[in-house]
């Protein structure tokens, strides 16, 4: 298990490496000259050369990465003198368009991508597992029927569209809802879930319709395994066939694929973030790229990377608890 | 976007069983798949907007009006640019009414920008099946290093949240020819998805004896692989191609949506679903068209995908 | 050179006894046998151990084997299940290259043989395996999987690929007519006569069997067992014959080796083994095959003698006959 | 009395796409209490669908025609939810593969438990994890208060079949239907897990059904044997009679395709027919 | 005829004085760029600048006779100037005071002046630093220290060297950048996220992309501000919201969104504001904002000036003004003035039949320079809906004579620094020119036309024209020292460079808003929020409403 873990993280440090080197590869090849952003509407050669040594843009490649690396375990300071600017470690760099530091943009949003990420992961799984059990076990019926085109047609569906479509007839028609805002919890739990509740179930929509898909056919598959039979011949009441030996190893997959979408999710839901103009770390992602903020949309980049690395991690070992055959031989 | 990577592989249930199994032979497969109706469905759908996109130019003549001609005459321009007539002006001259703003002509643009979403859709899954089947089967058949330092490539670029990266890279490179960039960034992003499962398969199959006769038989490694294992991943790949294509053109649409698509005044529909979204309620026809197109083929993709999965595994139990 | 003319061990005299237990054995015998393996030692990295740092842990799946086959001869290699019987035939077969240990064949080393050498040592010795179905590639018709072994050698199909599907379809009893099917078209015994035509293709000399017999029912595997002997009596074939079903091997094997836990702990002509098992393990595993009583056997033997006698042996012949081409 | 099981004209037909397929055909045997019968026959002959039909566990695909009463009660008029009583306390089955025949996510001796707990109301857990433990016991698992909470992938072969067998028998059923045990094993294992249900069967009482297609393996343990060919019982009689006197041509040359050990080293009797298992294709 | 855009106005107001109290709801897509004056500069952060920093002086407010004024702020006058026209000197009113109660004297306003040397954070608005002296290498107040050009003889007098003299300097003062500064703040990131106030509002919270809070400033004295009426007791802005979903949000008008205030509308809302209920609080204004397409001289055959003006013809304004929204959104535009900013000259050197081109003429041009069969060239453009249906327009247009253009889409960020740097600079691109201040063409003519100011990043000049006659012509106006000749010599500047056709003028967008049913005191501000609605008037009707 210990073996398994450091094998696990260290596993998981090399691919974050690759993906800062890639990520700052990129956007240092790529980007347009960050000074002249700085240097903002009227600006003059000399300033943008002033800038650019103060920032440090003047320096190799691999200076800057390495800089860049540094400040994420031991904190940078930009410019120099009574303009310095501290981050601290962990630091992501900082915003050229407004001057925050990254990780502090992130921070600020982060509160509302999660209450949306998470809002919809439990109406997603809840729709889309119990729907997909239910559809399995009632393979063939109307109900079957019903739930499997339902859940064809939210895969195709585009979810800009149908947030548009829910927000016409729920808010704009029928009134029943605000115009999504993101309130704090603590401010007005009862305004907060009001608000809420569109995105998230146009967000779970998408979802619930995959997961329904997947489990009705996982369960399918385990209805037919020997080990269902078996436990039939003990003379098992369905119910209790249904829940101990066929839900169990049908939803593995599952807790799989939840891990990646729902850290992933973590990471911004850039779609519905826009869509209903809530400030996320989606949403802050767009307007970064739109401003062309590279070290905004490098550090989300790198956070969104880190939290689907870390959620894989924590599927991992979540599956050794569920899956004995993991669990033991740390080996398999 | 509107259908996650993860999608694919959880569509086919990670890796569909190898069968020992039958031949399959083509014509079952088109014979069983035929006699589904929801198949029929799709594929005619399918075909008929191939059809469209394939002939766009015959068609557009047939229709009058080219996708990029400007009819100032069929617009309001006292009501910010409002198509005039009811049912977003709908009409023998326009058979599905014009474009706010503009007056150009819809239908034409739908034709045309069925072109552009089936052509990058294609484009993306024949590169990612191409990348995606030769990763899978070197680090499958190989194992060990091959097999790391492929997987490694493939966690790395699962990791990266692909949507936010795919609309930086897009948005900062230079951007005259929109259609390759937007092909190669969706199949960078998007093979290994196709390559986990071809690769997982190719262990199961390497692990078969048929293998080990091919190589007592003196067969090299390339040979194995091309003539003995990939004949054997058909049904596979051709089940997650066709599971795939839906999902690049929602990665499309969800791109152009976004503004990083195909270059302007070339149509897609992504890109007039974005631009129609504000004429919701005062133009519904020109938000309902290009939304109910791509739903539809999406829709009809994803039951091909379903069924064909079905009839091969069912070939595959036989 | 074996005094043994033929497959058909009933005739064939006791030899030295010499040949009994472990270490090469080679000297018993004259001339040189057709392969002989000294030593083999396999060791597997057990999965999950070792990692990025430290080597992993190793399990010895063969230990220290070595064996001859002669030339015409039936060589059986049991052993319960997991005691590296596969592990063996494949180094023999050089589909795995051993740890340690040194492989001859026809006099020559092949242990690292490569290229040119290997290619005629891949003509030279064959493999037929256990399970039918997964050793052809369900993908393929019969014509593509016994014109096979030629392609990937590189050579020519004599007489063209139709006729040479047939005629070698023939010679292991299949309808030369089902050239274009697929495996799965073929009923478990026909697919293993598929395997065995494929093995046929190449004119090896020496054909390991491992479990070539144990997947099929047993009157299939009946056909199989003497469709094997006859091919050896009529090609001049050797056999490395794996199995752990001892009464199989009592029918088809000149000489057995059995092998236990990676060692071959004990080796010897046929009889010798059956009849007067020096190692305790011999003992165990021969106890442990499921006999019908004698008794019932003998009862059974009289009846069947007394009703050829009585005339019904021609409806009887025809359900029972070994069928031949 | 009546005897424990009767079959009476059993017939079990799928639905296949190219109509229906009679895989057992007017099947009929009785067993009596505490005796055991033998099914042989090739692959794919119908013995596992015969099985499954007394169990009331066919899958949904195929249907059943005639009679099967377990101890004079008509299992075949019951409703499912009588008959699941049944299942698992009067009578039990152990299936061919025990690696997937256990389920992997839980530990063995919850799997014995619920075995027994679904038949004896208020049972306690721990009751129930002390009749696990007897019952791998008794199928002679050394340590069993141990490996009782260890997982099906952690034993070997052979083990998991004793723990199946434990399972079946820690209600102590009636009848015992063991479908094809052995075929998995080793032969030293086989010998030993043969040796079990014998054990068993002395000990208990219970009826066996043994099913196999290894001639050997049936002489020696069933009393009556059943001979079954492409779903048709072919011949039905004791064993001795049988294996010394088989009057059915098939049988007669199944008898003869049969390897022997000690002696009769020649040409074997196989059956003549390319399509033996001509059913497959 | 150029004038249609002078009908539509609307003077605004919306019926009732504000009232004192209440929360202004600001609903707006994007974020301000930045709290800090001296680094933020563009018409929307300017009107919010407004709200809670005072200048020296600053345009009039929206409700004023003439928006387009310059008044005293801080100062008690619009300055007085030196005979040679180099020193400028101002006059503090008494009783300043910041949020914290210090008082502003001339000190902190020459730091505040001071900070737009320094390199990073000086980035805001440029004119202090064109017209001001200073030390060759100066870099603002915490680099170099004081800044000897600057004198304050005593703590309510200030005095401004100037390099050249500048009539326009009272309007260079009411600049963002000369807000007062407590002397040593400000460094680095200090004002990142907070403020030092001296109007009448100060930063409550502020949650950077979704939320601003203002709420009263209690040290600023009422009677010293004669611009800002400042009724409300606070200011909410909600950020990062979609513009669909914000319309939407003024049609519904639920709850707190009575008092809600946003910008332009959307065309697509344009169709359903024909219900009276919302015709009496729709606005609608002129814009100060020319939408024109630049053609870059210096590439052929653009460098030929009968291929210029046959552009000029082709083009179909109509169908621009169409793509951006009808007549609604935009009017045509024929010069590079905007009527609504001082020095407006009415002219159209390339008149056509209803806007849409003079396809005749266009085509006799060409023939004339030798192009008869049109010619290929490139129009940078950001792929931004309205954008791209301007550029689209255009490119139809242009078909008609012959010429094809094929895009060049940029992304928006990279937009200006592609166009403003010649060297990346392709044959055309459409953009947009505001001036600083609408009280003199001075902001408009030179930047865009004086070949002088041609520089290899930045530049405005896009179509790159050094032309002596129109260089020297800028020397004379700017030196015009009475506003209405200065004004006269702007107007026929403007049309002596377009008879060279370096721009070609398509659109002045105009200002359509629908403010909440309960706001009042809604005025255009052609100064200080590009001819939107100026914030420092604005209030509510009924206080406890929302
Ligand atoms: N590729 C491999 N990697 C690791 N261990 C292996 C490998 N192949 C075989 N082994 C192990 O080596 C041992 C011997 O295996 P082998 O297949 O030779 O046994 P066998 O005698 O043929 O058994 P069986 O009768 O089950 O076929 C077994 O314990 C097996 O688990
Ligand atoms: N789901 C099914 N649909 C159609 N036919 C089936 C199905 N399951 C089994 N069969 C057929 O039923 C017949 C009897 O199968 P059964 O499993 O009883 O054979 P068996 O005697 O147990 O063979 P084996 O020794 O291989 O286990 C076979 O011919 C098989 O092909
Ligand atoms: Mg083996
Ligand atoms: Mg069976
Ligand atoms: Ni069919």
């Amino acid at each position: 298990m210990v073996r398994f873990l450091v094998t696990r993280l260290a596993g998981m440090v090399g691919v974050l490496f690759l993906v800062v080197l890639f990520t700052y590869a990129i956007f240092f090849a790529l980007s347009p000259d960050p000074a002249v952003q700085i240097c903002g509407k009227n600006c003059t050669p000399e300033l943008i050369d002033q800038i650019r040594t103060n920032l440090g843009l003047d320096r190799p490649f691999y200076e800057q990465f390495l800089g860049f690396l540094s400040g994420l375990f031991v904190g940078t300071t930009y410019g120099t003198g009574a303009n310095a600017i501290d981050c601290a470690a962990p630091c992501l760099g900082y915003s050229f368009q407004t001057g925050q530091p990254v990780l502090e943009m992130f921070e600020q949003r982060f509160g509302v991508s999660a209450t949306l990420a998470v809002g919809a992961a439990v109406l997603w799984l809840f729709m889309g597992v119990a729907g997909g059990m239910l559809a399995a076990i009632k393979k063939g019926t109307w109900f079957d029927r019903a739930a499997t085109g339902a859940a064809l047609g939210g895969v195709s569906i585009p979810n800009y569209v149908l947030a548009l479509v829910l927000q016409y007839v729920l808010v704009v028609k029928l009134g029943w809802l605000p115009f999504p805002q993101a309130v704090p919890f603590g401010a007005d739990p009862g305004q907060w879930f009001l608000n809420f509740v569109m995105p998230w179930l146009v967000l779970a929509f998408t979802y619930a319709s995959m997961y329904q898909r997947l489990t009705r056919a996982n369960v399918l598959d385990t209805l037919d395994e020997n080990f269902v039979r078996t436990a039939r011949a003990k003379g098992l009441a369905p119910r209790l066939v249904w829940r101990r030996h066929a839900l169990r190893p049908a939803l593995t997959p599952v807790v799989t694929l939840f891990g990646m979408d729902f850290a992933g999710l973590l990471g911004g839901a850039i779609i519905i973030e826009t869509v209903f103009g809530l400030n996320g770390v989606g949403k802050m992602a767009s307007d970064s790229i739109t401003k062309n903020d590279q070290p905004v949309i490098m550090g989300v980049t790198l956070v969104a990377a880190f939290l689907v690395i870390v959620g894989n991690v924590i599927v991992d070992i979540v599956y050794t608890t569920i899956d004995p055959r993991v669990r033991i031989g740390a080996r398999a | 976007m509107t259908i996650s990577m993860t999608t694919l592989e959880a569509e086919t249930g990670g890796a569909p069983s190898v069968g020992v199994a039958p031949p399959a032979p083509r014509q079952g497969v088109w014979h069983h798949l035929l006699r589904n109706r929801g198949a029929v469905l799709a594929l005619s759908y399918i075909a008929l907007v191939a059809l469209l996109a394939v002939a766009a130019p015959l068609v557009v003549k047939l229709s009058g009006w080219g996708p990029y001609e400007f009819d100032q005459s069929a617009i309001d321009p006292n009501l910010g640019g409002l198509p005039i007539g009811p049912l977003g002006g709908i009409s023998a001259e326009h058979w599905f009414g014009v474009e706010p703003g503009t007056g150009r002509d819809l239908f034409a643009r739908i034709v045309y920008g069925a072109r552009t979403s089936m052509l990058i859709a294609i484009a993306a899954t024949t590169l990612t099946t191409l990348l995606g089947v030769l990763f899978g089967l070197l680090a499958g058949y190989h194992g060990g290093k091959v097999d790391q330092v492929v997987s490694r490539v493939m966690d790395f670029l699962m990791a990266f949240p692909a949507l936010i990266f795919m609309i930086a890279i897009l948005s900062a490179l230079p951007a005259s020819n929109r259609a390759p960039l937007l092909v190669l960034v969706i199949s960078v992003f998007g093979w290994p998805y196709l390559a986990r499962v071809v690769r997982g398969q190719t262990m199961t199959l390497t692990q078969r004896e048929f293998v080990e006769a091919a190589r007592a038989s003196g067969a090299s490694g390339w040979r194995i692989v091309l003539l003995e294992i990939l004949p054997n991943l058909r049904s596979t790949i051709i089940v997650m191609t066709t599971l795939a294509v839906p999902g690049y053109i929602g990665t499309e649409a969800g791109l152009s949506f976004l503004g990083v698509g195909v270059v302007p005044p070339t149509p897609s529909w992504g890109q007039m679903i974005a631009q129609s979204m504000s004429w919701y309620a005062v133009d519904p026809v020109y938000f309902l068209l290009p939304g109910t197109f791509l739903f539809l083929l999406v829709l009809s993709f994803t039951v091909l995908g379903d069924r064909l999965k079905d009839v091969v595994d069912a070939g595959e139990r036989r | 050179m074996s005094t043994t003319s033929t497959g058909h061990s009933t005739e064939a005299e006791a030899v030295a006894p010499a040949a009994a237990s472990a270490p090469a054995a080679s000297t018993s015998r004259g001339a040189d046998p057709l392969l002989r393996a000294t030593d083999l030692v396999k060791e597997f990295a057990v999965p999950g151990t070792g990692g990025l740092l430290g080597r992993a842990d190793t399990f010895r799946a063969v230990d220290g084997v070595s064996l001859e086959v002669r030339a015409r001869e039936t060589l059986a290699l049991v052993g319960e299940s997991g005691s590296g019987k596969s592990t063996t035939a494949r180094i023999v077969a050089r589909l795995m290259d051993a740890t340690s240990g040194e492989i001859v064949f026809d006099g020559e080393p092949v242990t690292h043989a490569k290229g040119e050498r290997l290619r005629r040592f891949r003509s030279d010795v064959q493999v037929v395996f256990q399970d039918p179905y997964s050793s052809l590639n369900p993908r393929h018709t019969v014509e593509r999987i016994v014109t096979a072994p030629l392609l990937y050698q590189g050579r020519q199909v004599p007489g063209g690929t139709r006729a040479f599907t047939q005629q070698l379809m023939e010679r292991v009893g299949l309808d030369p007519d089902h050239h274009r099917r697929y495996p799965s078209q073929f009923s478990g015994g026909q697919a293993q006569r598929i395997g065995i035509a494929r093995a046929l293709a190449v004119s090896p000399r020496l054909v390991v069997c491992d479990e070539a017999v144990s997947a099929l029912d047993v009157s299939v595997q009946a056909q199989i067992i003497n469709l094997l002997r006859r091919l050896q009596r009529e090609e001049g074939f050797s056999y490395l014959f794996i199995a752990h079903d001892l009464a199989v091997v009592r029918q088809i094997a000149d000489r057995v080796a059995v092998m236990s836990k990676g060692r071959i702990v004990e080796q010897g002509e046929r009889d010798a083994v059956f009849d007067d098992p020096q190692h305790e393990y011999t003992r165990t595993l021969l106890s442990a095959v499921p006999r019908i009583r004698p008794e019932w056997e003998r009862a059974r033997r009289e009846a069947a003698a007394a009703r050829a006698a009585s005339g019904h042996a021609e409806e009887t012949a025809k359900q029972t006959e070994e069928e031949t081409t | 009395m009546s005897a424990l099981l009767e079959v009476e004209d059993l017939t079990v037909t799928f639905r296949t796409a190219h109509g229906p397929v009679d895989v057992v055909d007017g099947l009929s045997f009785t067993l009596e209490r505490g005796a055991s019968l033998g099914i042989v026959g090739e692959s794919g002959s119908g013995k596992s669908m015969t099985s499954l039909a007394v169990m009331g566990l066919l899958p949904p695909t195929a249907s059943l025609r005639g009679r099967v009463s377990l101890d004079g009660a008509e299992l075949t008029a019951l409703p499912e939810s009588k008959v699941r009583r049944l299942r698992g306390d009067r009578m039990a089955m152990i299936f061919q593969d025990p690696l997937s025949s256990l389920n992997p996510y839980y530990s063995v001796g919850m799997q014995i438990e619920e075995a027994y707990r679904a038949h004896r109301a208020g049972v306690t857990r721990r009751q129930a994890r002390k009749v696990a433990v007897e019952a791998m016991e008794r199928v002679h698992i050394a340590d069993a208060a141990r490996r009782v909470d260890h997982y099906p992938h952690q034993f070997s072969g052979g083990m998991r079949q004793r723990v199946m067998i434990a399972m079946a028998l820690s209600t102590e059923p009636d009848l015992l239907i063991a479908d094809e045990p052995t075929t998995a094993l080793d032969v030293t294992v086989q010998a030993q897990i043969l040796d079990l249900l014998q054990e068993v069967r002395r000990e208990t009482g219970t009826a066996l059904v043994l099913i196999s297609h290894d001639l050997a393996v049936v002489s020696e343990i069933a009393e009556d044997v059943v001979v079954m060919r492409h779903g048709l019982a072919v011949e039905q009689a004791p064993a001795e009679r049988l294996f010394s006197d088989p009057r059915h041509p098939y049988t007669r040359a199944l008898l003869d395709a049969v390897p022997r050990i000690d002696d009769e080293i020649g040409e074997l009797r196989a059956i003549d027919s390319i399509d033996v298992v001509g059913g497959k294709a | 005829d150029g004038g249609s855009g002078s009908t539509a106005s609307t003077a605004g107001g919306l019926e009732g004085e504000p009232a004192e109290g209440g929360v202004v709801q600001v609903l707006q897509n994007a974020d301000y760029s930045y709290l800090d004056p001296a680094k933020g500069w563009d018409g929307g952060v300017n009107n919010f600048y407004r709200l809670v920093y005072r200048t020296l002086t600053t345009p009039a407010s929206g409700s004023a006779e003439d928006p387009n004024e310059i008044v005293p702020d801080l100062a008690t006058d619009t300055g007085t100037v030196s005979d040679d026209g180099l020193t400028w000197t101002f006059t503090l009113k008494d009783g300043l005071k910041f949020d914290n109660g210090d008082p502003i004297t001339s000190a902190e306003v020459k730091f505040g002046v001071s900070r737009a040397w320094d390199p990073e954070i000086g980035i805001g608005s440029p004119y202090a630093k064109q017209v001001i002296d200073a030390p060759k290498d100066y870099q603002g107040p915490y680099v170099s220290g004081d800044l000897p050009t600057i004198e304050t003889p005593d703590d309510t007098t200030i005095v401004f060297h100037l390099k050249a003299p500048f009539p326009d300097f009272p309007a260079v003062a009411s600049q963002p950048n000369f807000a007062p500064f407590p002397v040593g703040s400000g460094a680095g990131d200090e004002f990142l996220n907070d403020i030092v106030a001296s109007g009448p509002y100060t930063l409550d919270e502020y949650t950077p992309g979704s939320v601003i809070n203002l709420v009263r400033n209690e040290n600023w004295d009422p009677a010293t501000d004669e611009v800002r009426t400042a009724k409300p007791d606070g200011w909410h802005f909600q950020l990062g919201l979609d513009p669909a979903t914000i319309d939407e949000r003024l049609l519904a008008g639920q709850g707190a969104d009575v008092n809600a205030i946003a910008g332009n509308l959307q065309p697509a809302t344009l169709a359903r504001l024909q219900d009276p209920k919302y015709q009496d609080r729709l606005v609608d204004w002129p814009g100060v904002c020319t939408t024109y397409m630049g053609l870059n001289t210096t590439k052929k055959p653009l460098n030929d000036v009968k291929v210029r003006q046959a552009i000029s013809y082709a083009v179909d304004k109509a169908a621009v003004q169409n793509g951006t929204g009808g007549t609604m959104l935009a009017d045509i535009a024929s010069t590079t003035i905007p009527q609504s900013v001082a020095g407006y000259k009415e002219f159209d050197l390339y008149p056509s039949e209803g806007n849409t081109g003079d396809v005749e003429k266009a085509k006799e041009l060409l023939a004339e320079a030798g192009y008869a069969d049109g010619f290929d060239m490139t129009l940078d453009m950001r792929t931004q809906p309205k954008l791209q249906a301007q550029a689209e327009a255009v490119q139809q247009s242009l078909a008609r004579v012959g010429i094809k253009v094929t895009f060049n889409p940029i992304d928006t960020s990279k937009f200006y620094e592609t166009i403003g740097t010649p060297k990346l600079q392709n044959d055309a691109a459409i953009t947009g020119w505001c001036p600083d201040w609408a009280s003199s063409a001075s902001t408009v003519i030179p930047p865009l036309f004086d070949g002088r100011r041609i520089t290899d990043k930045g530049n405005s000049n896009l179509g790159q024209i050094d032309d002596p006659a129109i260089n020297s012509a800028i020397d004379d106006a700017l030196a015009v020292t009475d506003p209405a000749a200065a004004n006269e010599a702007w107007g026929n500047l403007d049309e002596q460079v377009l008879e060279e056709a370096p721009i070609v003028p398509l659109l002045v967008e105009k200002v359509v808003l629908l403010p909440g049913e309960n706001v009042t005191g809604v005025y255009s501000s052609p100064g200080v929020a590009t001819g939107g609605l100026d914030y420092t008037g604005v209030g509510l009707k009924d206080p406890s409403k929302g």
